[in-house]
């Protein structure tokens, strides 16, 4: 459709590379290799200017992504894809080495809100959400965990009531990312309280900037507030904006999850080279707090320095042999909790390091001593690897009992969802 | 917590009604995001109480309750900890006591009856890499003294410095010209530390504290104490945390079930209460062993063995069991809408600021080699 | 009865203990500083005839202590006791300190044994079991726990089927201390399986020397021959030798689980100073080992050294506030298992903090370097911390369900102990 | 496990074929009693199987299945972890890795062909403490080397010598005119070790192996290799012992219930889960680039990196991960009457041989450091 260079779609994979490679040298900007995550920044020093300026960069490259015929190279070209395979976007990733690229805005848009439209989408809903996500006109983002809800996310409160043509939404969301400068999101909302919690669930996309919609900041231990929290209150949606069955939410939402997941590899939706760049505490960065402090060649701080890396190397290593086996299917897919058990506690042991590291050094700091602010605050906040995306509690569980076939946790949320225990009596 | 005799009890009541009016939540919060955290008035208040003169002898104005000053002032950092209350209460009490057992009658007169009214704050520079050279008309001092609390509210530092007779005390008064600091950002938003830096203050002959030389040792010996309060402030906010957890995990249902119904989190919250116990036993044990003057024997079952042996298991774990109670908060945890963060900043200030676990750890193992094969 | 130093009941500590002190000086053998503990000490080097020659050696202390008027100090006077208070015992127990004494026999013979039958014995049964035991004429073992059993005391599957007068025993029992040199025991059993398990047992005393009983030593990983295991087949007890009511075992059981675990310390029957010298792992030993090694110096050392002896002084700190507080009723009696679950898992601790202190030099040695081998076997055994006198996942259980109130686990054995699954069906 | 292609599956069962015959559970703990643990002809059928050629060119007598030697020998050492076989399969290995790679012509045609050939045993001492001096007739080594695996079943010891120009390697006949061996106990007890001691052992010229001064950088290459064979067997132990304790935890039961149905032992068992894999991934991961030869490399992302990774996490995390199975397993767990213990003796061994966890950290943290800012 609006891709400038069109594409046969049984293009070989290497002439493919090799025009992505003289297309990226040639458009994109390099990646400026002292950007860190969003999420583990102390943003308290770094203003909300700053973070939409860097959306906006997203928005543009992505917009050049689709105009050079590089954006959504598994999609279908009547959405504005490039309708290639997962391999093309594979060896796509690979040339992406080196380049800045619209990392921020992959997740949520791309993994789960366009796989699922693709899946459960109407034509009609394709055709009108899909390209402005390609073309970085519409970031999304999903409306999906509750203040009350924890690990289970078929237990949502938020209750869809029909009315008409349309859906009248009230409740509470959080830990949407980036809700406050995402255009679209995708809501999960209760449409039937007398029936088992799965079967009463129903998926909605709807904007954010919408009469009844209000959007807070969530602030973190390290400063970052880009976490927000939604309050409904009679927020009307049509009913052409439903996706999937009423009371079929639970069939959308297992896509939802397993797309969610792929974040970590895998995914044929997602434009990245896959590599956190300078992620926080591992052993390079190490290297650098210990040499500010002048103790790199102490024993000790080579000891700390190498765990933190041998975490790294050995976490890459589980997860591309896992996602590897899901993919031979020498593994269900349910072994995807091990590489997220192992990278959250990796990451919380990680931030323990950094700690033992500095000692006094890491619990305060001169201003502008980004270093050692990054110790402390990255510290503080180390739960949320553990936390966010699913606990690793729930890993656990998965692993325990869907990959070991142990016995499953005794439920009491079985009967009308009207009826299951929600707190104290 | 650690009130043992009535006196302790009454003691403990009033100081504990004195902080949660003082310092509720809400105003510790507030307080996390205000320019300064000190105010005069209140802390004159609480010298009222008996804050500032536990670690004191009655001769030189203080007094303790149970003869043991510090399992005395224990009580207060316990509540400090309880609370993540802000106040000079460790830097104030440590020139205190260096004053009250080292300081000339002079000093005592001045300075200290200062504190002791809770007119002056004092801070114990306990990272100074300081020189002094000898003037006629006394000494000048030049270097720098880093994270010093409460440095510019407070009226007094104690440093020690590098000088021809070895490496001894002096109080330096923080409006002294040539007197600099530095603020610095940290992990605990209400106890608040400065770098101060000293180019060429010149000071009388009377501002050397103690005997010459014997600096090294007195600071030892602070270390000590500092290290029994940093512990009764870690063992009141690890009772905190864990009584908001065991609270949360009772009414968070997951699945129908609340979240304290599930085995895994049964365990993991009697290994938090395990090291509850463990963290106000070892700080009382400390406390009793260095405010007798156990402090100053380097056997490994003397004071300074057990305050070394809080700060290296207590400094390590505790931290640690606070994040455990963060994730069992889960995402809300995280956030500064869940006072935990309150009691895992002020613990990991404590568990770090005096020296980390490890140095700690080293600490006593020096202790434990220098003791020989006796054991 | 027949203690050649009759005091009267009414003596003051005081004056006990400097007369403790004076016969002490003049009686008794100073300790030996370099004896281990015989269950974490590699036997594989030793002789059961050097065991057995210490256990002789604990027989002669204790009768001793006896005919010095010391053994029994909490025990009435006809039963050969002193008649006097915990203080007394408690003054008895500081004056021993440097000096040797039967510590071998304390454990199993006074506590549980002799406490269980000052409550539930009768006149007869005290009256001859109690004064041989005072006197270091009767070593006893405890017939408790099971092959099949695992954390679960009230689940014996050992039968003991009434014929007459008599009982006739069948079964097999595990973890019996010191069997091999022991000359009675108390064992319990399955005395009806028609009714919930713990209203169907029975607490027996018998003689170890006895037909159809057989003891098998067990080796532990560290070369240990300490454990038994017994088998019993037909063994005939008359039901004189029963200990409580028939079907009444669990009455019995509750008071002798209590009294097993006062071995940490605060019970009145045990004459020991309660001091482990020698601990295996603890500063000072690991200590000695770097000091071998050439490493004492080095900061890491320094600092294992250190943490191994924290853990020691924080545990030690804790038992006592514990058993503080047990005492004045601030905590109830299930907090010692906070006292169990600390102790077991910091010497887990030490025993890793051990190896890591050796590296290479702990897992080989030359043979005789006894400093290398403790450090091998007993990270071998380590678990044994973990597992012996009840599990620290019980003592969590205890902790989380008695101590918090936290609901309790699920139960599939509350009906007729025959019904309750035992294995896979 | 970590059989890929083919030609490397049928390799595995063959092998697998061999030591499941020769070494079931019973024959393991029977040889642990044993006055020695080596059986020539058995180790000859071994060398037949193609146990000894894999790291060796073809050029020099050996040959790989996969152009991979070492990814196909991680097959067999795997195999060795979950049965815990005794054999010289490490030293073996190693000695003929070398003299393949830097050995004379010499060399190759005779000691290196005896290894093959499952003749003659190595060993690679690579705890040595010897000088050399020069004498007319070639070269006289002095010294100790400790841990020398199958030193008394072993026809050759290689050995770093200190030598004038620096520090080389030697060949050393174990049956040569001045070699001493005392036997060494150990954790593992069938895999035994001696202290091999040189007393003025008269070598000729030619048994210097590689070029002069090279030793340390080749000592450092097979230190790679003896990683990644360690990390095969932990990773089959560990593979093992999660196996013995999920059959364990399902079959026994507690209060009317399997133990797997306890909450708090299912999360366990998802760690150990975790772990296992972990082990295996990064084991092949480092087969994969030190057999290709990016071992070499000293970036922190290259074979010696994960190598080091490796050792530094598995050799942590692995026997600690066999103690918690045998906590699982309770009481049995630590007697001999459970194999579980063949498993962590094998473990701890292979953990700690060539260095300890945090030695394998700190050999990583100095590749991290020498990379630079670049990271």
């Amino acid at each position: 459709m609006s891709s400038t260079a069109d594409v046969p779609a049984d293009v070989p994979v290497e002439e493919f590379a090799a025009r992505a490679r003289a297309w990226l040298a040639e458009n994109m900007p390099p990646a400026d290799p002292t950007a860190g995550h969003f999420f583990f920044t102390d943003t308290s020093s770094r203003s909300d200017d700053h973070d939409l300026v860097r959306i906006d960069t997203c928005r543009r490259l992505q917009r050049l992504l689709h105009d050079g015929g590089f954006a959504g190279i598994c999609v279908a070209p009547e959405y504005g894809g490039q309708g290639l395979t997962p391999a093309h976007q594979a060896a796509f990733n690979r040339e992406l080495r080196g380049f800045d690229h619209p990392i921020e805005i992959q997740a949520s848009t791309f993994i789960p809100c366009m796989a699922v439209l693709l899946e459960f989408g109407t034509e009609e809903q394709k055709l009108r959400h899909i390209p402005p996500m390609l073309k970085g006109e519409a970031i999304w983002a999903q409306l999906l965990s509750e203040p009350s809800g924890g690990s289970d996310a078929a237990g949502a409160l938020t209750t869809a009531t029909r009315d008409g043509d349309q859906w009248i939404l009230n409740g509470s969301k959080i830990w949407t990312t980036g809700a406050w400068y995402s255009d679209w999101a995708m809501c999960l909302a209760r449409t039937n309280w007398e029936v088992e919690k799965h079967r009463g669930l129903t998926v909605f996309a709807l904007p954010l900037r919408t009469p009844g919609l209000e959007i807070h900041r969530i602030e973190l231990l390290n400063g970052s507030v880009e976490f927000c929290q939604e309050f409904l209150t009679d927020v009307v949606v049509d009913d052409r904006d439903r996706i999937g069955d009423v009371d079929g939410g639970w069939t959308v939402m297992t896509r939802w999850l397993h797309h969610e997941r792929t974040i970590s590899g895998g995914s044929p939706y997602v434009t990245s080279t896959g590599r956190s760049h300078n992620a926080p505490n591992d052993g390079p960065r190490l290297a650098a707090v210990a040499r500010e402090l002048g103790t790199v060649d102490d024993p000790r701080a080579l000891e700390i320095i190498g765990e933190a890396r041998a975490l790294t190397l050995v976490s890459d290593a589980l997860v591309s042999s896992v996602t590897r086996k899901m993919q031979t299917g020498e593994l269900p897919f349910h072994a995807a909790a091990m590489s997220r058990l192992f990278s959250g506690t990796s990451q919380v042991r990680k931030a323990a390091l950094a700690l033992e590291l500095t000692g006094a050094d890491g619990v305060m700091w001169e201003p502008g001593d980004d270093q050692r602010a990054g110790v402390g605050q990255s510290w503080l906040v180390r739960q949320a690897a553990c936390i966010g995306g699913g606990t690793t509690e729930m890993a656990r569980n998965v692993i325990a009992e869907r990959l070991l076939g142990m016995p499953r946790e005794a439920r009491r949320d079985d009967g009308a969802f009207r009826d299951v225990p929600k707190g104290p009596r | 917590m650690f009130a043992q005799s009535e006196d302790q009890q009454v003691f403990e009541s009033t100081s504990a009604r004195f902080v949660e009016s003082q310092y509720p939540a809400e105003r510790v919060r507030a307080l996390a995001r205000a320019e300064a955290v000190f105010e005069a008035p209140l802390w004159r208040e609480a010298a009222a109480l008996g804050w500032t003169t536990l670690l004191v002898p009655e001769s030189a104005g203080g007094g303790s309750l149970s003869g043991n000053g510090l399992a005395d002032l224990l009580i207060v950092a316990s509540l400090f900890g309880r609370h993540a209350a802000p106040g000079p209460l460790f830097g104030t009490n440590l020139v205190a006591r260096a004053l009250g057992t080292w300081g000339s009658a002079d000093q005592q007169a001045g300075p200290l009856a200062e504190i002791l009214a809770g007119d002056a704050v004092a801070a114990w520079g306990h990272r100074s890499a300081c020189t002094a050279t000898r003037s006629s008309t006394g000494v000048v001092v030049s270097g720098r003294v880093r994270s010093v609390e409460s440095a510019a509210d407070a009226r007094y530092v104690l440093v020690s410095v590098d000088e021809p007779e070895g490496r001894s005390h002096v109080l330096v008064p923080l409006a002294a010209p040539g007197v600099a600091l530095t603020p610095l950002k940290g992990v605990d938003q209400t106890r608040r530390f400065w770098d101060v830096t000293l180019d060429g203050v010149t000071l009388p002959g009377a501002a050397w504290v103690g005997a010459m030389g014997a600096a090294a040792e007195h600071d030892d010996e602070l270390l000590d104490v500092a290290s029994v309060l940093a512990l009764g402030e870690m063992a009141g906010a690890l009772h905190r945390a864990f009584a908001m957890t065991l609270d949360w995990v009772a009414n968070r249902y997951s699945f129908g079930r609340p979240l304290n119904s599930y085995q895994e989190i049964k365990h993991r919250m009697a290994d938090l209460r395990t090291q509850v116990e463990a963290a106000e036993a070892v700080a009382a044990r400390a406390a009793s062993l260095v405010g007798s003057g156990s402090g100053s024997g380097s056997g490994s079952g003397s004071g300074r063995a057990l305050a070394s042996a809080g700060m290296a298991h207590v400094g390590r774990h505790g931290p640690e069991a606070i994040q455990d109670c963060i994730q069992l908060h889960g995402g809300i945890g995280v956030t500064n809408d869940c006072d935990l963060h309150l009691f895992l900043r002020r613990t990991v200030l404590d568990a770090n600021l005096y020296g980390s676990p490890a140095e700690f750890a080293r600490r006593l193992g020096r202790l434990v080699v220098a003791q020989g094969v006796a054991g």
